[in-house]
């Protein structure tokens, strides 16, 4: 290959583009347009011929470069009305370059903030109080008699007109996927998650199996911890630590 | 003093995140102190937190040393820990009431009167101990039969099944 | 003293087993305090958290308060917890920054802005609790719109979205 592309992976079109912008040091409110596009498509040919997986947008942003080059090539004088700003035809491209570049780096700024506040350290989930808590919690407290008649009044009526609900469960869910949710959720809250909370209340069943083969997963591949402090107590899962119990 | 102040922060703020007991040897071996030495600035701590302002003590544990709440605040422990706890879904308590009314009860029958699969619901009426396996039936397969169990009642404050309001 | 030594006693007791930020409305309800007299009291465990002897501090964030340990400490605080790893992508970062700062926001806003398909890293946000869906936007199709949650301005350190860091 005539030259190494770095590997660097765009995160999209305007990526690239305000790589470019800034690798050629140039000014974002006038882009040579002929010599950034053939920067471009030989970055679009280097992705092809290195097989990375390219999205359309890509090519999208090729078709839009090329149009606008085309569009700067022609004579300025067909129509005298159109004024300055309106007829550059780079100007609906460089507002988008504009406005990414400022959540681009926002981003900067949000990373640095992640960063930050890793340094500060919640305590985490004691299942000994949630336990405790547990013990004394009445799941029926702020249910009247009069409203649990009532339910079980409506099921029975909702029977009797014959209607019937269908469930439709969702297409497959793997375990691989769990695992990946639940080490994502472990990454948000270090401090451990409970069992229950890995689920919604309208979680199919197939849905809790997986998830709880994907525990069985992790832990024996030594990635979370789980407690439970007693028989039908709250399961808590946590990551594993670094350390070694001594 | 005898010791820096920063190794008595460090002790505290490792106390803070481990909700394991933390052994002396083992905080000496992460600041670099002698498990005595260690020992010393645990007895500070505590009688630090001995003082009626603070709402947290140190207790000796398996071994080793952790901080928990002092014992005469767990009424208001319980009450920010309670959201924690999951109240019961729409469909666990029509399933809960199905099974109050017309126990003893298959799976099958709940689902027959519900419409839809009730296999994880019933597991978490179990788990919160509102419902139990009262037997078998004598049908062909000889399915489980659920029932209300005593926590149930004590949780409505009923006696027994037959103070449930008339459904007529 | 204004308060007695038992209220703050109580709110140490409360932060440190609270999982999330507690505010001083939420603590006064619990123990019976105007917001404003919990504020006094937060102020109070504040200052002496500041203390060089202390290892904790107590910290504003997502419309609440949270003890933490000091950052100065993380490093022996790793030799017992894992590291808490940023593991944001370039893309996640990117398209939470542009949730953040333009909600409420649908999917093709989002994507009109970074040029590519965002199906995949909304899911991810979503399922990493920093975005919501909070609502449908008045307009053809009735899009999902989207904005950040609680746990947003935790994992960022921030007390409310005016904190955001400026972008112009």
């Amino acid at each position: 290959m005539a030259y190494t592309i770095s590997l660097e992976i765009f995160e999209g079109p305007l990526d690239l583009l305000l790589h470019l912008i800034q690798k050629n040091k140039i000014d974002i409110y006038n882009i040579p347009i002929a010599a950034i596009t053939e920067q471009y498509l030989e970055h679009l040919q280097a992705m092809q011929e290195l097989d990375l997986d390219m999205a359309s947008e890509f090519l999208l942003m090729a078709a839009t470069l090329l149009s606008i080059k085309a569009k700067m090539l022609l004579p300025q004088t067909t129509i005298q009305e159109e004024q300055e700003d309106n007829d550059d035809p780079r100007k609906e491209l460089v507002d988008r370059l504009i406005e990414y570049q400022k959540y681009k780096k926002a981003a900067e700024k949000l990373k640095i903030k992640q960063h930050n506040q890793a340094m500060f350290y919640s305590r985490p989930l004691d299942p000994m109080y949630l336990e405790d808590a547990l013990k004394r919690f009445n799941p029926l407290e702020n249910i009247s008699l009069e409203d649990f008649k009532n339910i079980l009044s409506v099921v029975l009526t909702e029977t009797e007109d014959g209607e019937t609900v269908k469930l439709i469960t969702k297409g497959t869910i793997t375990v691989k996927e769990k695992i990946e949710y639940i080490e994502a959720l472990l990454i948000q809250k270090p401090q451990g998650i409970l069992f229950q909370n890995l689920f919604t209340k309208n979680s199919s069943t197939l849905s809790i199996i997986v998830t709880f083969l994907a525990l069985l997963e992790l832990i024996y591949l030594k990635k979370v911890f789980v407690t439970q402090t007693s028989n039908f107590g709250p399961l808590c899962i946590y990551p594993i630590t670094t350390q070694s119990e001594d | 003093m005898l010791f820096s102040e920063d190794k008595k922060a460090i002790i505290e703020s490792l106390l803070f995140v481990s909700i394991e007991p933390l052994s002396a040897k083992k905080i000496g071996d992460i600041i670099g102190l002698k498990p005595d030495d260690v020992l010393i600035l645990l007895t500070e701590i505590k009688n630090d937190l001995e003082k009626p302002d603070r709402g947290i003590c140190l207790i000796e544990i398996a071994e080793g040393f952790k901080i928990v709440t002092k014992e005469q605040y767990s009424e208001y422990i319980e009450k920010i820990l309670k959201p924690q706890v999951t109240s019961l879904s729409h469909a666990a308590l029509e399933t809960l009431a199905i099974i109050a009314y017309k126990q003893p009860i298959t799976r099958a029958e709940i689902e027959q009167i519900r419409g839809v699969k009730v296999d994880g619901v019933l597991n978490n009426l179990m788990e919160k101990l509102l419902i139990k396996e009262i037997g078998r039936k004598e049908s062909p397969g000889r399915p489980i039969v659920y029932g209300t169990t005593t926590e149930f009642l004590t949780y409505f404050g009923l006696k027994n099944l037959s103070e449930l309001p008339s459904i007529e």
